[in-house]
């Protein structure tokens, strides 16, 4: 007997609705307290829910209007595991985000918590929704909590204006979304993703492929997609520590499931037998993001700023196996985007210890201030081995199905960009990790985006790390470790992936017929030498850059040249120019470039 | 019915181009607030009484109503700022 | 004729440009939040379009039989969502607009510069 | 970027831009030819299974429900957002003088408009079911009553009935009492949101089961909601202004 689906949406609302009436009355503790046993019982219903939906998935209607024919009434829940398995993970993460800010970060007057839990309310629910426009509902949902709570510090400008940054281009990547929408209404006169993909069949026209492109943009900046990326550094660098665990560690995946949502259910079949335009933008998308945030990672030096960059440099990746698209690849995907994420909440985390100790994000203010601060250093250090890919990390294991998914090109391809995803934000971490906790080397180029003030989160100041700030931290590294060591993992993964990639099967499960197990590909050998080979690479060339960049000025003069790749980067900081008007104009191009792009090879 | 819709689409694209192109603050609410009431007018002729109900009470009445006190509550914010200065000197 | 069936969409997608335009050459942040609001409205007139029916009637039935032709009731439901979705946005963004200026005491663009890279 | 760099980028960029959304517009169905059966099935089914006269209400409080329930969340969020953004750490306890500018003519013309938009709201917003309008725009309309007693520049009452904690509660209170109802099938044995209640007859204030009691809790928030709004954007004038950083 499963929980209702609607429990995981409608317990965190009711919830936040009584914290809101009572915010004023009730102490700060018990607000903390009945918020995090919401995300508690959340997790639980969610972890119920990806158990039960295993075998079926659980398709649920609400106010009881299941469907008359083919004609759906309303508003219908698909959950099926990958879905379940991403609303677990955000009830995780929101659970831990809760835990961190327990008793002492400034709450707002006690209305960060309630909006938190309205966050995951939306997340749940972004993950479970079988109907297009319920889609867009939360997606609204989820930007307007994400908004708020990207501007909790207000006693500086810098929030605010990330924030605001953060606010115009996602609410513009929603208007797309919405006239994608309407498109496909007006072609097929239908809401419900089940029945507009037996609608549309294998309609290609350009209505059809115009839609797909607005909607995809919408959720393409939301996973910070090069061209749409830029309000994800600026929204980081200025969001209070959990707001960021929850940002990276499962928003911008969000974006990223729900293109693959849409793109099975809707246009599973609309590019049948045909070459795809739309996969061939993912790869080339996906491969410039994983570049380019790898490098502006590294060319970084404020930690929010450095991690927010990896975060675009390895949803480049994830979206590049959107791109391969296979069974394999998507099930890499998935294992990718839970160790992603326990990777860098576990990384954000111990940004927020070293901001509650030693007050500033600042990469040279930091110099060689961390050398006491030993548990702190190697949860850091742990999270840079992590992004680098090494093997005891759930990350290796899922880049080397990615990189197996494909064969031939697609293999080097994958194969060369993870390692350059991977070298250049470990690299970067480790340089971090080189810097302040051991004080090698000088204190490096500073650069305006590292002075962003950031007050630190708390209220009071004590010498003293409390444990609720370690153990989220230790527990995510943790996790993403244990990932890979979960019997079955890849088989698991596996059949999660190959029904979330059926559109046959989701149709069947909207319309209760019965679902045909699908045929499971076979799975690559494990080729657990090639996987550590890989991991080793990957850390050895970010060593090697961390120790060029944090030594270079001993080197001889001509081998400095990973110092320009550091510091003058400062035309491609340029282009990051805080200006809400440069991020739409990007936005606009982008969208107007891939509209000609997939007109012309449609 | 159909000249009458489209002339209303053309007044829309004017009146939304004018809204945009409009630079000064105060006369940009007005504008919007008669934008807004052209879209109700539009929601009415196009059978959506719904919705234009809400358009008024949002488009032409709330959201002007938000600007305006936004502005309202930032003038009085530099006002307070210029006493200080001024009682500084 | 093909071109007089393009009008309302024409139009939206005019508003759309137009919003897009006012947001990226705004000097003033209120400006900027007023445009986003005006490309919202790009999206009612795309789905009153999309719903409209010529010579039906508006889906009441208060006072008209049951049975009568009407407009696609959907659109409107949608776009009454579209419709508080916006009044919400614009609320959230003046918020931040305004503590934005009482912080820097400036409400250009380009006068707000801490993000810069 | 420039300010000319980019326009020039929006120019070049605007073309395609508007190519492609036409040629995806030229595929849809000609204007005022709507084809799509959702609206056609719902429209002939609401009047018979909800018991409702207004279409677009049945969607919007039964049908697709749900989608509202989350609307009427972002509103709540958005709300409890300005409420973050404008907090003032340490707030000030002063009012700002009564404003003597206005005639007795003003004021007493603002108390009756107020009593009426009132009466106004409420009628709006308990006919959601039967003729045009319903919770939101009712809710609206009341909030609107109360930035009379404002623009009366009567202060003291203003402030007396906005700041007031309860206008929180009653606040949450509408948002909760959506989802409260959306529970309450789940108790019953329904699924979520299900209409549970006795339809009654067709064209009676009192028919179509929880389409009313729904329209009523989101005319509640919307009211407070739009009311806490206004009142913290005001708070700082109210008050006198807050000190200058």
């Amino acid at each position: 007997m499963a929980p209702s689906p609607a429990l995981p949406i409608a317990a965190p609302l009711l919830c936040a609705a009584v914290l809101a009436a009572l915010r004023k009355w009730l102490p700060r503790r018990a607000i903390d307290l009945l918020a995090i046993l919401t995300a508690l019982l959340n997790l639980v219903a969610c972890a119920w829910l990806l158990r039960s939906s295993w075998r079926h998935s659980i398709v649920y209607w609400f106010g009881n209007w299941f469907p008359r024919g083919h004609m759906a009434l309303g508003i219908g829940f698909l959950v099926d595991p990958a879905g379940a398995m991403l609303a677990t993970l955000a009830a995780f993460l929101t659970l831990l985000a809760l835990t961190y800010s327990w008793g002492r970060s400034d709450s707002g007057q006690n209305l960060f918590q309630p909006l938190m839990l309205v966050f995951l309310s939306a997340m749940s629910g972004f993950c479970m929704t079988a109907d297009l426009f319920n889609l867009f509902v939360f997606f609204e949902l989820m930007s307007t909590a994400a908004f708020a709570l990207c501007g909790l510090k207000t006693q500086e400008p810098a929030p605010l204006q990330g924030s605001f940054n953060f606010a115009i281009t996602n609410t513009v990547g929603a208007f797309f979304t919405l006239t994608g929408i309407a498109f496909l209404y007006g072609a097929t006169g239908a809401l419900n993703m089940a029945q507009i993909g037996l609608l549309l069949g294998s309609r290609h026209d350009s209505l059809v492929v115009v839609a797909a492109l607005f909607i995809f943009s919408g959720f393409l900046i939301k996973a910070a997609i090069v061209p749409f990326h830029f309000w994800l550094p600026d929204a980081h660098s200025v969001a209070p520590t959990p707001v960021c665990v929850l940002f990276s560690g499962i928003m911008v995946e969000l974006g990223l499931f729900a293109v693959v949502r849409v793109g099975t259910a809707i246009f599973g079949s609309t590019f049948a037998g045909l070459p795809d335009p739309m996969r061939l933008g993912f790869l080339v998308l996906g491969g410039l993001t994983a570049i380019w945030g790898g490098v502006m990672s590294f060319a970084e030096h404020h930690l929010k700023r450095v991690l927010a960059f990896s975060t675009i440099s390895h949803s480049g990746m994830m979206l590049f196996a959107i791109g391969i698209g296979s069974p394999i690849a998507i099930a890499g995907w998935l294992i990718y985007v839970c160790a992603h994420s326990m990777i860098k909440s576990g990384l954000f985390f111990t940004a927020g210890i070293l901001l509650h100790r030693l007050r500033t994000m600042s990469e040279p203010l930091l110099f060689a201030q961390g050398k006491e601060l030993r548990f702190t250093a190697a949860l850091w250090f742990l999270g840079g081995c992590g992004l680098a890919g090494l093997p005891p990390f759930a990350s290796a294991v899922a880049e080397h199905m990615i990189s197996h998914a494909g064969s031939g090109r697609f293999l080097a391809a994958a194969t060369v960009l993870f390692l350059i995803s991977g070298a250049l934000t470990g690299g970067a971490v480790l340089r971090v990790f080189m810097r302040v906790f051991c004080g090698w080397g000088d204190k490096g180029p500073g650069d305006r985006a590292s002075q962003i003030d950031e007050l630190p989160e708390e209220n009071e100041e004590t010498q003293v790390i409390p444990v609720h700030f370690f153990a989220p931290a230790a527990l995510c590294l943790a996790v993403g470790i244990a990932l890979s060591f979960l019997p079955l993992l890849a088989d698991l993964s596996l059949s999660a992936s190959s029904r979330f990639l059926s559109q046959g099967g989701f149709i069947d499960a909207i319309y209760a017929r019965t679902q045909s197990p699908g045929a499971s590909p076979v799975l690559p050998g494990t080729g657990i030498g090639s996987m550590i080979g890989h991991g080793l690479a990957a850390i050895g060339l970010a060593l090697i850059l961390a120790v060029w960049a944090v030594f270079h000025r001993r080197l001889p003069r001509k081998m400095r040249w990973p110092s320009h790749l550091e510091g003058s980067m400062r035309w491609a900081r340029q282009i990051q120019s805080g200006q809400p008007a440069d991020y739409v104009v990007w936005t606009m191009a982008g969208v107007a470039v891939l509209g000609s792009f997939f007109l012309v090879l449609r | 019915m159909k000249i009458a819709g489209s002339l209303l689409l053309m007044l829309i694209a004017i009146s939304g181009f004018v809204v945009v192109r409009t630079r000064n603050v105060t006369a940009q609410i007005l504008a919007l607030s008669f934008y807004g009431l052209i879209l109700a007018v539009m929601f009415f002729f196009f059978q959506a009484p719904d919705v234009a109900l809400s358009q008024i009470v949002v488009g032409a009445v709330a959201l002007p109503l938000m600007v305006m006190l936004a502005i309202a509550r930032m003038q009085n914010r530099d006002r307070l700022r210029e006493r200080s200065r001024s009682r500084e000197r | 004729m093909i071109a007089f069936n393009l009008i309302p969409y024409a139009v939206a997608a005019w508003i759309f440009l137009c919003g897009l335009y006012g947001i990226i050459t705004s000097k003033h942040l209120v400006h900027t939040v007023i445009s986003l609001a005006i490309m919202q409205t790009s999206t009612y007139i795309l789905l009153l379009a999309i719903g409209y029916r010529w010579n039906a009637v508006a889906p009441v039935f208060a006072d008209i039989s049951p049975g009568a032709v009407t407009v696609d009731p959907v659109v409107q439901a949608l776009m009454l969502t579209d419709v508080v979705v916006e009044a919400t946005v614009v609320a959230l963004l003046l918020a931040m607009v305004v503590k934005v200026h009482e912080k820097a005491g400036t409400l250009s663009p380009d006068d707000l510069k801490v993000m810069r890279g | 970027m420039s300010a000319k760099c980019r326009l020039i980028v929006f120019c070049l960029s605007a073309i395609p831009f508007a190519i492609v959304y036409l040629a995806a517009a030229k595929n849809l169905p000609p204007w005022g030819h709507y084809r799509g059966p959702y609206g056609d099935v719902i429209s002939s089914l609401s009047v018979y299974e909800r018991h409702t006269t207004d279409v677009v209400n049945a969607i919007d409080y039964d049908y697709r429900g749900f989608d509202t329930l989350g609307e009427e969340y972002i509103l709540f969020a958005s709300v409890l957002g300005v409420m973050l953004l404008l907090r003032d750490p340490n707030p000030k306890s002063g009012t700002a003088d009564e404003g003597q500018g206005l005639s007795k003519t003003v004021k007493f013309g603002s108390a009756a408009c107020f009593g009426l938009l009132l009466i106004f709201g409420f009628y709006i917003c308990t006919h959601g079911q039967l003729t045009p309008g319903g919770g939101f725009q009712g809710g609206v309309i009341i909030a609107t009553a109360f930035m009379l007693i404002y623009i009366a520049e009567n202060l003291k009452s203003f402030k007396a009935i906005t700041s007031h904690p309860l206008m929180e509660a009653l606040e949450a209170l509408g948002a909760g009492l959506y989802a409260v109802t959306g529970v309450s099938a789940l108790l019953v044995g329904a699924p979520f949101l299900t209409n549970w209640l006795p339809l009654g007859t067709a064209g009676d204030v009192f028919s179509s089961g929880t389409i009313a009691v729904i329209s009523a809790s989101v005319g509640l928030e919307v009211a407070a909601g739009f009311i806490l709004l206004s009142y913290t954007y005001l708070e700082d004038i109210i008050s006198g202004g807050g000190k200058v950083s």
